[in-house]
């Protein structure tokens, strides 16, 4: 049996070996992310604001209790759920339209999709500022461009309105995470073989029926990635928010998020406790869409293992 | 039904204006029913050739006809064939059934026409236990015959092939040839198939086109292709063992002498120098005494049933088929008994055949 | 044979057509037009930030903008890089962004190997759990962090951003790369055991040249998001410590909105990120984008 | 340990600062970037005068700020001494149990009314202003020659203000603008409407009473600015901040704006289109009153967790010196924090405005900060743009207001 | 020097703990300097029992010995051996040279040395002047170069290749093929080659392990395989066109007759049924009146210098090798002449050799 145990002896060099090489970074992040994590759950089971004096009842779920039903939360929730289609779905999808448009040969289409990588590089504050000088009210260049065009008499007050804000906020973030989806989908293209395109071509498959058939059904892993990051992406956007509405999540709080209503709530309102809450909540909101999409891909991951 | 013919057939990729064109200057017919393949080493224009009559790559110039009339600004999707890619191009993400049956939902044929047609062909070729699997579940052999079942059910007036054997290993290709041949046998629509493998290419046609470089070398049935190849080349690429094909000089008349050894052979020709082919199954060896040998045995590669011996004259390698486990042993000096085979001569500057 | 489907060329049929491939040009017109209208879509923003650092503001905020080349000035430019109240910050950007990327590098790729190459039970769930990290809104961690880094003297101080900024990113950085190590063909690995190679070995000089482009492409990811970001620096630092978004975006106060310097400021912050992204675009868009797909 | 306990506990315990005898030590400060004299020379004068060393002195953002003391308190870090603050900070973090209270022999006697409230709440003082400062109104005298209006004197009543406004907007430029793009913006414009139409926020007992008839008529004689006679900028629903407004009168894009004392030398300063020739500025005209005001005094406090809180106070005290807050009158532009500086005529030869501040005091000029002013604000806003964007009535609006401030009234006050 | 002993060796892939084993107990002995192929179709557990000797799997249970030592607790870095893979396993960040030298560096061999042996191997291979390339920018044949110099290099006691040659296509494998056995031949060192192709190990090997499903079907030279199979899998896999396989019944005293055909043949046995083989080489064809026949020709695969010929017998196909462009056609009725064909007779149940 001497044989067994030292297969054994070198599977548990193996396994040393491995370990070694993963614990200092499993280690910082336990312990780095561990204790804030632990310490927001904490927090969130009490009545703590601080403006409230000294006293700070631990109250259990109390506050999660109390986010069910406070209609800011559900206006919040509202404004993410509205941000969060548009960039997730509508990001995707453009994203999918534009990675079609890309992967076509054409000259010049590296240095395309070198410049696709602009956007992403644009740090997210440096977004903010960027999209307030051309949609500001008065001296931005949108309105000049309208203007100019005819295609309005009158300056359009982007950042005045909530719900025009809100749009002006979509827009913003879709400029700035289109490129990496369109990355992941052109990615995704390379991936399919360029012979099932002829086959569909000589099994008589028009333009769109190729891609409605043959090119959409072969992304779904990548769809499938970019639903599940940008989901975790667009559900925690802060910093675009606070730069483009001066840290307010205005006008008439239209563009609060949830994360940004978390954000108020502790910084501003300095309620601890409901803010922890607030943003636990909007984690497992993260968590929960994600696990949707994972269910999905999980199928996926399935059949691929599968396969081997 | 199917007749194709290519007129005077040129292309040139873009971007790739300096070089060669990919197919050059190509005309022949293929008649309707045929089995035709298209035979040549990797890179000399087959797939191209085979993806033009396909629609698949637009033509540079010259014409294509089918059946009379000119196709080739017909869009693929639009003529009426057939293609098995040698990589399969099955569709990943549908099962075995949707696979088969795309085709003809594209063509928008009924519903129960498809449902019975996709039956007909699976059973064909015995894949109906996996009409519910995806692709990649399947082995390599299977693929292929779903990649056939494919071709089958749409029913087209012509087959196109592009090396839909190379894939598979040693045993699965030779069944699947003979299925092939079984098949059009059956179907009897016109059929072209591009190969580099001489052997598929002798085996399974009516005719075969064999081409260098983008040019054509030889168009003609695989005797003739096989006893009369028009260059060197084609003498070259079709037959295993390969021919041998030797540098001769003319020692007399109608005799020439192959350098560096004592062989000659007698050819009713002029030129001063010439390069003479022998076929290694039609020669023979004899043991001889180091005087009179022609050269001294190399490598022995036994076959089973036969066995190559290479024999190294000098100058050039020889080789010779022997039936059975040789004799012959590494070492051993001998002589090449070329008494029994076809001569083949070919023009030193231009390949071309000299001979009858 | 089915001759319902036969080929067709209706009334052109014998008339000869001219040679030469056939007309395909309004597609590509049209194409053309669409990735125009997107390079334009793309690059425009920026551009007209750019020029709002370039022009006095005067010129800009009119009916029409001004956009006379002989207005274009340095100024606000040589002012900012000349102010120390901007150039510490930006010091301490690029020291933030470099010192995490490698941290998170040297931790991560060692940690990813191991994950890449020893498959033990729980490993995908350890994978997607790295990929959750994203999902934390770091205004939850805002307060206990910086607590944290308080009690350990950090707070408003690099190195405590540096931690900070390695938690987070180290999770994407491993989950990018167990894509790539999981690529390099197995075989290669047992080519270098026969070799003589022991695990170290084989992981520093077989698995760490091969994924390359995938190393640099995430360690662009890892300075980038270290570089860019804006809340935690915010919370985390006050003076000594603050980086180049806080400072950026602190050129909207309530008595300061200055939109030119917040331009040439935001010009200054994303340039570094864009150079370091156009010079590595390829291993980006081959690595960094493939890597997650096959992750 | 039960994070409960700890907190704000020792807010309520221990003793209002008295002044220390000589204090000595390191402080450091955090203010907001609106004064640039302290980095210039008021520090290096305050370590000659008391021998206390300023270890740091760090400007931040205003709208940073509030983020920053957050974290800093609730954290309880000592390693700041000195913060800004304004009424609602005062409020706020005095009432969190996070600012140092003060022995009134702390306090100079001669501080202005306004100026000490920016660092009281409910009787208690958290600090000593570095300045004062009110919202008058501003206007351009040539853009109201062009507009055949006289130059010199201001709109004394609303409807004068309305018809100059009108004849002040033409094209492209409107006769009026303000901030209201934020939620604190949002406040502060409903406030001086609702003073200037003589209401008021809370009664004694701070009971909400904004939405008194006079609050309903003086928000929608407000709407009616931008949607009936058209004379408000709409861009104002998106200013987020005075210096944006500042600007966008000195740069001539409107006729009168009310702001703060700054916007007279950004009016006069480069880059502007205006001088103190051209400048115009008078109080702000009144609805049922003649004039009313809104306070944006300022002030520091000391961190109650401070290791040399008397240092730090020497340092408040310091502020409110004379030669201090001359020198804020005349290099910065703001108003003083105590009487005899402000009735000191070469105070007013400095900055001229100062004479409309001295009229001002005879009006109502509040500011109501309150620890419940952040939430407050954003609950305005809401209510205010929608008001302002036509989605719902004046009335609608401060009902609603009303009874969500109540609530919040109720919740801080423990009632 | 070098010999490799295996003592029932068996191999179970943990995960995989239901199925038969991946390799099940195999014995056998690879003689110091022996040429020994593995052959067996895919998934037998070739590449497993290659990896085990190599050091790059564990042994579940038996032992391996390398001249009567036992290595299964040696790691592969620890065995003095070479291994060449289906795939190259070229360092692609490497260029040629580096890739020679590297297995030299790691076992500390002095720089001049390593630059010695390198140029050697390359020299010997013919691809010196690509010794600075990176892999990528070779073709396939060199690339197999290579991966051949980075063994020779390394001047090991034993060569492992799996399938070295199923990527190259056919003239390039046929090449190597020949260059391999010229290598070994020079070189001396015990080597172990895997293979699914049975043509490769009959040329290559001096002996043969074929295997199916983990298990030792059997071990001899190219001749005994070819010859006596010793099971009717060696039977069928081995040679080609595939041996005849057909169930006979007793018809009398040692004769058995092919069920459905008037086909017999003598044989000394008793069981009532029996498989009988027959090589397609060995057997001939006559033209026959449709009374006497024994089937029809179905198929006729030319391959130029033979055809093969496929006959249906009724209840079964029946190939025949003859030689040249056959005479018969399609639809032909024929009899197939036995008599000069070596007789294999197989158990049905267990399907162990009978005969001799
Ligand atoms: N899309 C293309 N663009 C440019 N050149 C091409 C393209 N496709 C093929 N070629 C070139 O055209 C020539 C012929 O290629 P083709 O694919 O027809 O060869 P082939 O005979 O099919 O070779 P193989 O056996 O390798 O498939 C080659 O030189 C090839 O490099
Ligand atoms: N790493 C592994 N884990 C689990 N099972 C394996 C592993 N490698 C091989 N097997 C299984 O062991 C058996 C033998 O595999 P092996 O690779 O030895 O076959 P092979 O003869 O080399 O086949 P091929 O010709 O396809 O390379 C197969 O059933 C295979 O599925
Ligand atoms: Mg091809
Ligand atoms: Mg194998």
């Amino acid at each position: 049996m001497s044989t067994v145990s030292r297969a054994d002896l070198r599977r548990r060099r193996d396994l040393r070996f491995g370990v070694g090489l993963s614990l200092p970074a499993v280690a910082v992040v336990v312990l780095l992310l561990g204790y804030p994590m632990g310490y927001a759950l904490y927090m969130s089971g009490f009545s703590w604001n601080d403006k409230l004096g000294s006293y700070h009842p631990f109250v259990g779920l109390g506050n999660y209790r109390d986010l069910l039903v406070d209609p800011a939360v559900h206006r919040a929730m509202g404004r993410t759920l509205y941000f969060s289609v548009f960039t997730v779905l509508g990001g995707v999808a453009l994203a999918v339209l534009i990675a079609v448009l890309l992967n076509v040969e054409f000259r010049g289409r590296t240095l395309v999709r070198v410049l696709l990588l602009v956007p992403w590089a644009v740090p997210p504050v440096v977004n903010g500022i960027m999209w307030k000088l051309i949609f500001d009210g008065s001296s931005g260049i949108m309105n000049t461009i309208l203007l100019g065009t005819g295609l309005v008499d009158e300056r359009v007050q982007w950042l005045a309105d909530p719900g025009l804000t809100m749009n002006v906020l979509v827009f913003a973030e879709l400029w700035k995470l289109l490129p990496f989806l369109c990355l992941l989908m052109l990615a995704g293209l390379q991936g399919i073989p360029t012979n099932i395109y002829k086959a569909a071509r000589i099994d008589g498959a028009n333009g769109w029926q190729r891609f409605r058939r043959i090119t959409l059904p072969n992304l779904r892993g990548p769809i499938m990635f970019a639903l599940i990051v940008q989901s975790m992406w667009s559900l925690k956007v802060f910093d675009t928010i606070y730069v483009l509405t001066g840290g307010s999540g205005g006008p008439a709080e239209g563009t609060t998020t949830i994360n940004f209503l978390a954000y108020l709530t502790t910084f501003s309102n300095l309620d601890r406790g409901y803010g922890a809450s607030l943003a636990v909540a909007a984690m497992v909101l993260i968590v929960l869409v994600t696990l949707m999409w994972v269910l999905l891909l999980g199928r996926r991951r399935e059949d691929r293992e599968e396969a081997r | 039904m199917a007749e194709i013919e290519l007129v005077n057939v040129q292309k040139t990729y873009p971007g790739r204006k300096e070089g060669p064109p990919a197919v050059d200057d190509l005309s022949y017919t293929i008649g309707d029913g045929q089995f035709v393949s298209l035979l040549g080493p990797s890179g000399c224009g087959k797939s191209t050739t085979l993806n033009m009559i396909a629609g698949l790559e637009d033509v540079t110039s010259g014409e294509i006809l089918i059946d009379g009339q000119r196709v080739d600004d017909l869009d693929a999707d639009k003529r009426d064939l057939a293609f098995v890619f040698q990589d399969y191009a099955l569709y990943p993400h549908m099962n075995v059934y949707e696979n088969i049956a795309f085709g003809l939902r594209m063509r928008k044929v009924p519903k129960p026409e498809i449902d019975q047609r996709v039956h007909d062909a699976a059973r064909r070729l015995d894949i109906e236990h996996v009409l519910r699997d995806k692709p990649r579940r399947l082995s390599g052999g299977q693929r292929q015959r779903v990649a056939l079942a494919r071709a089958i059910a749409r029913r087209p007036a012509v087959f196109l092939f592009d090396e839909p054997l190379s894939n598979l290993d040693a045993l699965l290709r030779d069944q699947t040839r003979s299925e092939l041949k079984l098949l059009h046998a059956e179907l009897g629509a016109t059929s072209v198939y591009v190969t580099h493998d001489q052997e598929e290419a002798m085996t399974l046609s009516d005719r075969i086109v064999v081409m260098s470089r983008g040019k054509l070398e030889q168009y003609g049935t695989p005797y003739e292709i096989y006893h009369r190849p028009a260059t060197d080349f084609v003498a070259s690429f079709v037959g295993k063992p390969r021919m041998n094909l030797l540098p001769a000089r003319r020692g007399g008349a109608g005799r020439y002498d192959v350098a560096g050894s004592g062989l000659g052979v007698e050819l009713p020709l002029s030129q001063p120098e010439v390069r003479v082919g022998l076929r290694p199954e039609e020669c023979a060896l004899r043991d001889a005494a180091p005087g009179e040998a022609h050269g001294t045995v190399k490598v022995i590669e036994p076959l089973g049933n036969a066995s190559d011996v290479i024999v190294d004259l000098g100058q050039a390698l020889f080789t010779v088929r022997v039936p059975g486990f040789s004799s012959v042993r590494v070492g051993d000096t001998v002589q090449v008994d070329t008494s029994s085979a076809r001569l083949h001569a070919f023009d030193v500057a231009t390949g071309r055949r000299l001979v009858d | 044979m089915s001759a319902t489907t036969a080929p067709r060329v209706d009334t052109s049929a014998g008339s000869p057509r001219p040679p030469g491939p056939r007309p395909r040009r309004l597609g590509t017109v049209g194409h053309r037009v669409l990735v125009a209208l997107l390079l334009v879509y793309l690059l425009a923003p920026f551009v007209w930030m750019l020029v709002y650092s370039l022009y006095p503001s005067s010129a800009l905020q009119q009916a029409r903008p001004d956009l006379d080349p002989s207005l274009l000035t340095g100024a606000s430019y040589a002012r900012l890089l000349s102010d120390t109240s901007f150039l510490v910050p930006m010091a301490n950007s690029a020291v933030v962004g470099i010192s995490t990327t490698i941290i998170c590098m040297v931790l991560g790729s060692a940690c990813a190997y191991a994950f890449a190459r020893y498959r033990f039970r729980g490993r995908s769930t350890l994978l997607l759990g790295m990929l959750t990290v994203q999902a934390i809104p770091v205004i939850v961690l805002a307060v206990p962090l910086f607590i944290l880094l308080r009690a350990f003297g950090l707070y408003d101080r690099l190195p405590g951003l540096i931690v900070t900024y390695t938690a987070f990113i180290l999770p994407l950085v491993v989950w990018m790369l167990v894509g790539f190590f999981d690529e390099i063909p197995p075989s290669l690995e047992r080519a270098a055991r026969i070799d003589g190679c022991n695990r170290l070995q084989i992981m520093v000089k077989i698995a760490f040249p091969l994924a390359a482009p995938g190393l640099a492409a995430t360690a662009i990811l890892a300075f980038i998001t270290s570089w860019s970001d804006f809340f935690l620096a915010k919370v985390l630092t006050s003076t000594s410590a603050s980086t180049l978004p806080v400072k950026t975006a602190a050129f909207q106060g309530l008595f300061a909105m200055d939109y030119t310097s917040a331009a040439t400021a935001g010009v200054i912050t994303a340039v570094p990120v864009l150079v370091l992204a156009l010079v590595a675009q390829k291993w980006i868009i081959r690595g960094l984008v493939e890597g997650a797909v096959k992750g | 340990n039960d994070p409960a306990s700890s907190g704000a506990s020792g807010g309520t315990s221990e003793a209002p600062l008295k002044p220390g005898s000589a204090p000595s030590g390191e402080i450091t400060i955090v203010d907001d970037n609106t004064n640039k004299l302290f980095q210039s020379s008021t520090i290096a004068a305050f370590e000659a005068a008391t021998g206390i060393k300023v270890k740091s002195y760090s400007q931040g953002n205003f709208n940073d700020l509030h983020d920053r003391y957050a974290t800093l308190f609730a954290a309880q870090d000592s390693s700041v001494d000195v913060v800004m603050t304004w009424a609602g900070w005062s409020a706020e973090f005095g009432q969190a149990g996070w600012l140092q209270e003060l022995d009134t022999s702390a306090v100079p006697t001669d501080l202005i009314k306004p100026a000490l409230d920016a660092v009281s709440w409910q009787g208690k003082v958290y600090g000593l202003p570095k300045f004062s400062s009110v919202q008058t109104m501003f206007w351009s005298k040539p853009l109201f020659e062009q507009a055949g209006v006289d130059p010199s004197a201001a709109p004394a009543t609303w409807d004068e203000f309305v018809s100059t406004a009108k004849s002040l907007t033409s094209g492209d430029r409107y006769g009026y603008a303000c901030d209201i793009g934020n939620a604190a913006g949002a406040y502060q414009n409903f406030l001086r409407v609702l003073l200037l139409n003589g209401g008021d926020m809370y009664d004694a007992d701070y009971k909400p009473i904004f939405n008194s008839e006079q609050g309903v008529q003086a928000l929608s004689n407000f709407v009616d600015l931008l949607q009936v006679h058209k004379v408000m900028d709409p861009s104002s629903l998106q200013i987020t901040n005075a210096s944006d407004l500042g600007d966008l009168f000195a740069k001539g894009g409107t006729g009168m704006v009310f702001n703060w004392p700054f916007q007279y030398a950004v009016a006069t300063g480069s880059g502007s289109k205006l001088d103190a020739s051209t400048v115009g500025n008078g109080l702000i005209p009144g609805m049922s009153v003649r004039s009313a005001s809104i306070d944006g005094s300022e002030g520091f406090a000391i961190n109650k967790f401070s290791k040399n809180k008397e240092a730090a106070l020497a340092w408040l005290q310091f502020v409110a010196t004379e030669g201090v807050q001359k020198q804020i009158v005349s290099q910065e532009g703001w108003f003083p924090v105590s009487e005899p500086v402000l009735t000191d005529p070469a105070s007013v030869k400095a900055l001229p405005v100062l004479t409309t501040y001295q009229e001002s005091t005879q009006y109502a000029t509040k500011r109501w900060g309150t620890p419940w002013s952040s939430e407050l604000d954003q609950l305005m806003s809401v209510q205010i743009i929608n008001a302002m964007n036509k989605k719902t009535t004046p009335k609608e609006a401060l009902d609603t207001l009303a009874t969500q401030t109540q609530a919040l009234v109720d919740k801080y006050l423990k009632r």
